[in-house]
């Protein structure tokens, strides 16, 4: 049996299952945790009647979504449009796969670790385009436009920072990175304070939430990319949004905070405050700020976080020169 | 893993990203609309990145997906949504003339196809064992090293490219 | 596959017969925005010629939901018509109420008793404030902000409470009647609307704190849809679209009806005329409508709250009027031709919004998709008014 | 220099911005959860009109059937029949039923005064509310000469199809006097 455990394909399988369930869970939670954390925002309670406190609601919306019916828009590309939800989720479990919640719980210990998460999250653009295509909308058609600009161009100052904390640990191993940090004053937060300020905001674009959720800016066009989906076609676009939350979350905890190391009793526990209170950090942004035009986004990209991250990469790298 | 295991999964490993290579090439030639064509070159550059991993090359694989399918794929996506075909409407493609289509992607696929049968029929390499994986900083050495002519030629290309494509632009937004 | 220009759809008139501004290739993207559109605010329906994410053309298309309110004037009494102004402006009803009320009283020389005027003015002021309040919320709404709109309906809520106590609705309100008004103001009444008063002026720079300042809300309104003075002479703008470009046009002060001309207040203006400035001077305008209600509140005197000597039938004499006042979108006008019968001969409502709105093809040309929703949310269209 | 200190300061307008939500977070709530708890101001709201009964006998009306409300209505929304004690036939009241002939009911004059006393007695038989076509105007209330009408305070009014909103309002006060007395008998 122990033998049976220790082969990695063995381990991968377990892995893989565990993460499916996490995703569905998490899911479910940020669900319910972003609509409560609006609603205490605008002084309101958020769900309430499905279960205490409103706990199931998420559960009654999945059921719901699915029970919808799924309607193809005339003109449409069927496989194309249908291929598009089922895309944007399925690299998700394989994103979590490197993200090591404590040395033992790390689906698999990848050298490369960082790089698959930013390969494959990079699918997602994909689907969001597919989809804008396949709908036949004119709505959907420019929020997939904006989506490929956005997500190009947001991915250079993400890659830029995390290239300034490869420099610094001399590995893309996720483990190695965290294993680096131990202790809060060696957190890469207090080194790199402003690769973690672009890499959180990259992020929040990368992940299109507001203010940068522009592929679906729905006061302009109406839900953007997934405008035409009913039921889990739009159910699928929104966990994954979620999931690329909790994914991007998981990293910058990784990156920048140690992953699983805290003041006291360091454990996945860590890990798991870390991600929710940036989660929790990124909703507040969504329900405070407007939202930005689609130059002004792209200026910030192109003319602040691309030019800062360059020069933040050299001096990181001069400093790892000069001290290493 | 054992040896063994690893010898028993990668002749099948092989065989499906082959498969997916090809579907993928089919898939790129076969299709009327171009978004189809490009979803077909997506799907081979994902077996292309198998075959990468495949020869304990994962980064290599990685940043196959991230460079070919998260950007340029995406930007090819980009320029279809911008041109029109003939019918006026974008991403449409000109209709078949004939069959001569397949005869040419026939010869396109085959005659090189051919050319490398023969040479590897003539000069069979050893097989050689799996080299373990190529670390990252030997990698770097390479690039830094003995190819830093290459990597910077390549980089010269690219921006003469870019240069270029600015450039059309440019002339297009004039002319309007 | 390749896709087919339309799926035996061939599109109505407006579609047919939309001229692009782009001859040629037809490089640009014509886009429906709306009849139904998160960001028209009900059923407008604007035909936009888009070159990548550029508008080149918008044609405002109305009608959607014309509910022939001038028609509806011609078929019923004086009297029975008054409940129609509640409707037409659903968010400043009161602004309504008053220019038709004021319509009639001035065709048949009814006197209104001095604390009705008070009580005209403060209910009117209250109404006006929270129209301003909804427009801050929608807004944002249009920007991308969620949270401010729950924020200006909670103060909107009490306002609506208050309002409420004396003319038991909370919309639509049909409160003034030819001669005064229906109810009279109690004490509780003038406390809870002190109370309100005195919050709500501590609330504002909440409001300011939250949005105002934001550099994202300032990058979307800054310099956007700038308007100039000329234009808006051309279109017919008023109220805080015309107040913004630096005209201090208000009815209230320059055609002083009723007793505004008693109170103090200002008239803010703006100064480039952009997006910004119509919202500056929107949220100065609440501040003063604070001011003008507990001015109001002071002066009001003791009396009756209706003219004791209504005649039992409004039948006016043959004849001509037009009333305007200041609403919370412009200038609204009433005119009336009577013939001499129980019902007006002709009746016509000048409604600010369809002034308003007309700007907005020319105003929006050449800006950026978010530009275009960011313009048409400040020009604050409620669109019952637009199509009447 | 000077872009940099406004960069800083349009940044900081961020952290204030988030800093007002951040407070409002823990504030109470404002919501009134509706089954658990009901608005208390339900006492100003004013919702169709309703007969108002006499002092003297709580199944009659104040109503003299003089069709002013009926006149005024701007949606032709009320309408009431009655018949006339000695005579033993019914007939529409001022216009009742076909109101919205509107020039018939409101040429001056139309008005039934009340008949005079000790002739022929007006019975009301109904008193017909179409709530559906109903704006809240109070126009009917406000000019009811002897103040037989009056506002319910019914804000949570719900049924399944029209019908069941075109109210009797006769029938209704009978029921709620019946009830009332049925309490009191109790």
């Amino acid at each position: 049996m122990t033998a049976l455990l220790a082969n990695p394909l063995v381990q991968l399988v377990i892995a893989l299952l565990a993460l499916l369930g996490f995703v569905g869970l998490n899911g479910l939670v940020l669900v319910w945790m972003e609509r409560k954390v609006v609603g205490f925002i605008q002084r309101r309670p958020g769900p309430f009647e499905v279960g205490p406190h409103g706990l199931l609601q998420p559960l009654a919306d999945a059921l719901k979504l699915i029970g919808k019916q799924l309607v193809t828009p005339r003109g449409a590309d069927r496989p194309l449009f249908w291929l598009a939800p089922i895309l944007s989720v399925m690299p998700v479990p394989l994103c979590f796969l490197p993200i090591p919640f404590s040395p033992l719980l790390t689906g698999m210990e990848l050298n490369v670790g960082v790089v698959l998460i930013l390969a494959f999250s990079g699918l997602n653009v994909l689907a969001l385009c597919l989809a804008g295509w396949g709908s036949n909308n004119k709505y959907s058609l420019l929020g997939a436009a904006r989506a490929v600009s956005q997500s190009v161009a947001y991915e250079i100052p993400l890659l830029l920072t995390v290239l300034c904390i490869a420099f610094q640990s001399g590995s893309l191993n996720l483990n190695v990175i965290a294993g680096h940090q131990s202790g809060i004053l060696h957190w890469n937060l207090w080194v790199q304070p402003l690769a973690f300020v672009m890499f959180f905001i990259a992020a929040t674009a990368e992940t299109n939430r507001a203010p940068f959720d522009l592929p679906e800016a729905e006061s302009e066009l109406t839900a953007g990319h997934h405008t035409e989906y009913s039921g889990m076609g739009f159910g699928l676009f929104m966990l994954a949004e979620y999931m690329y939350m909790i994914i991007i979350c998981g990293m910058a905890a990784v990156l920048f905070m140690g992953g699983w190391d805290g003041p006291v009793a360091p454990g996945w526990w860590w890990m798991v405050i870390k991600i929710y209170a940036m989660l929790a950090a990124m909703m507040w942004f969504r329900w405070t700020f407007p939202r930005v035009r689609f130059d002004q986004l792209l200026n910030v990209c192109w003319k602040w976080l691309i030019p800062l991250g360059l020069a933040n990469l050299l001096a990181t790298a001069l400093i790892m020169k000069l001290v290493g | 893993m054992d040896a063994d295991l690893q010898q028993m999964l990668a002749l099948p490993a092989y065989g499906l990203y082959l498969l997916i290579i090809l579907a993928g090439g089919i898939m790129a030639v076969g299709s009327a609309s171009l978004v189809r064509a490009l979803l077909g070159l997506i799907l081979t550059l994902f077996g292309v990145a198998g075959m990468y991993l495949l020869m304990a090359a994962p980064f290599l694989a990685f940043m196959q997906i991230l460079i070919y399918v998260g950007a340029v794929s995406v930007l090819i996506f980009f320029a279809i949504m911008l041109t029109k075909g003939p019918d006026g409407e974008a991403g449409g493609e000109e209709p078949p003339k004939v069959g001569g289509r397949l005869v040419l992607a026939g010869l396109t696929g085959l005659v090189p196809a051919a050319i490398l049968a023969g040479a590897v029929a003539r000069f069979a390499p050893q097989a050689v064992p799996l080299k373990p994986e190529t670390s990252l900083f030997k990698l770097g050495e390479f690039l830094a090293g003995p190819y830093v002519l290459a990597f910077e030629l390549i980089s010269v290309v690219l921006f003469a490219a870019m240069a270029g494509a600015v450039l059309l632009g440019f002339e297009r937004r004039k002319g309007k | 596959m390749a896709l087919e220009a339309n799926y035996g759809m061939v599109g109505d008139f407006y579609t047919q017969n939309f001229t692009t501004t782009h001859t040629g290739d037809g490089d640009t993207l014509i886009l429906n925005l709306g009849p139904q559109h998160p960001s028209t605010h009900g059923v407008l329906r604007v035909v936009v010629e888009l070159d990548g994410e550029y508008v080149k053309k918008a044609e405002p298309v109305l009608g959607y939901i014309h509910r022939m309110h001038e028609k509806m004037g011609e078929v019923k009494t004086y009297l029975q018509y008054l409940p129609n102004m509640g409707r037409v402006d659903y968010l400043h009803a009161l602004g309504w109420n008053w220019a038709y009320v004021g319509a009639v009283e001035k065709l048949m020389g009814i006197e209104v008793p001095e604390r009705a005027e008070f009580i005209r003015v403060i209910t009117c002021e209250l109404n006006r404030i929270s129209s301003h309040l909804l427009w801050w919320g929608a807004y944002l709404l249009d920007l991308g902000a969620f949270t401010p709109i729950l924020y200006a309906f909670a103060d909107r809520e009490r306002i609506m409470d208050i309002l409420q106590m004396v003319t038991g609705s909370r919309l639509t309100y049909c409160y003034y009647r030819f001669g005064g008004v229906s109810a009279d103001i109690g004490e509780k009444f003038i406390s809870d609307l002190r109370a309100f008063l005195a919050q709500f002026k501590a609330r504002i720079p909440m409001f300011h704190e939250l949005v105002t300042g934001n550099m994202i809300l300032r990058g979307r309104c800054v310099d956007i849809g700038v308007l100039p003075v000329e234009m808006c002479r051309r279109y017919g703008a008023t109220g805080p679209v015309l107040r913004g470009s630096g005209v201090a046009y208000d009815v209230r002060r320059f055609e002083p009806y009723s007793v505004y001309d008693q109170l103090d207040f200002d008239v803010p203006v703006g100064k480039a005329g952009d997006a910004m400035d119509r919202y500056d001077v929107r949220v100065a305008e609440m501040v003063q409508s604070v001011r003008i209600i507990e001015q109001a509140l002071d002066k009001l005197p003791e009396g009756p709250f209706l003219n004791p000597d209504l005649p039992d039938r409004f039948i006016p004499e043959p004849g001509e009027v037009y009333y305007s006042v200041e609403g919370a979108r412009g200038k609204i006008g009433v005119y009336i031709v009577s013939d001499g019968s129980p019902k007006p001969y002709r009746l016509k409502l000048r409604s600010p919004s369809f002034s308003n709105l007309s700007l907005f093809a020319e105003l929006s040309q050449g800006t950026l998709l978010g530009d275009a929703i960011s313009i048409m949310g400040s020009l604050d269209l409620v669109i019952p008014e637009i199509d009447r | 220099m000077a872009t940099l200190g406004q960069t800083i300061k349009s940044l900081w307008s961020m952290v204030v911005g988030m800093k007002v939500t951040g407070i409002e977070f823990f504030k109470p709530k404002l919501t009134v959860h509706y089954p658990r708890k009901e608005v208390d101001n339900l006492g100003t709201y004013r919702g169709h009109c309703d007969l108002v009964a006499r002092e003297d006998d709580p199944l009659t009306p104040k109503c003299i059937m003089c069709g002013i409300c009926v006149d005024n209505c701007p949606s032709g929304c009320l309408s009431l029949t009655m018949h006339v004690v000695g005579e033993g036939k019914p007939r529409p009241a001022g216009g009742a039923g076909e109101l919205m002939l509107a020039q018939e009911v409101i040429l001056p004059g139309s008005i039934k005064k009340a008949p005079p006393t000790g002739k022929a007695e007006r019975v009301l038989d109904s008193f017909r509310l179409n709530y559906n076509y109903c704006s809240l105007c109070g126009l009917c209330v406000q000019n009811c000469p002897v103040s037989s009408l009056a506002w319910s305070r019914e804000a949570y009014l719900v049924g399944r199809s029209r019908q069941e909103f075109e109210f009797d309002l006769l029938a209704r006060l009978r029921a709620k006097a019946a009830s009332s007395q049925g309490v009191k008998a109790a």
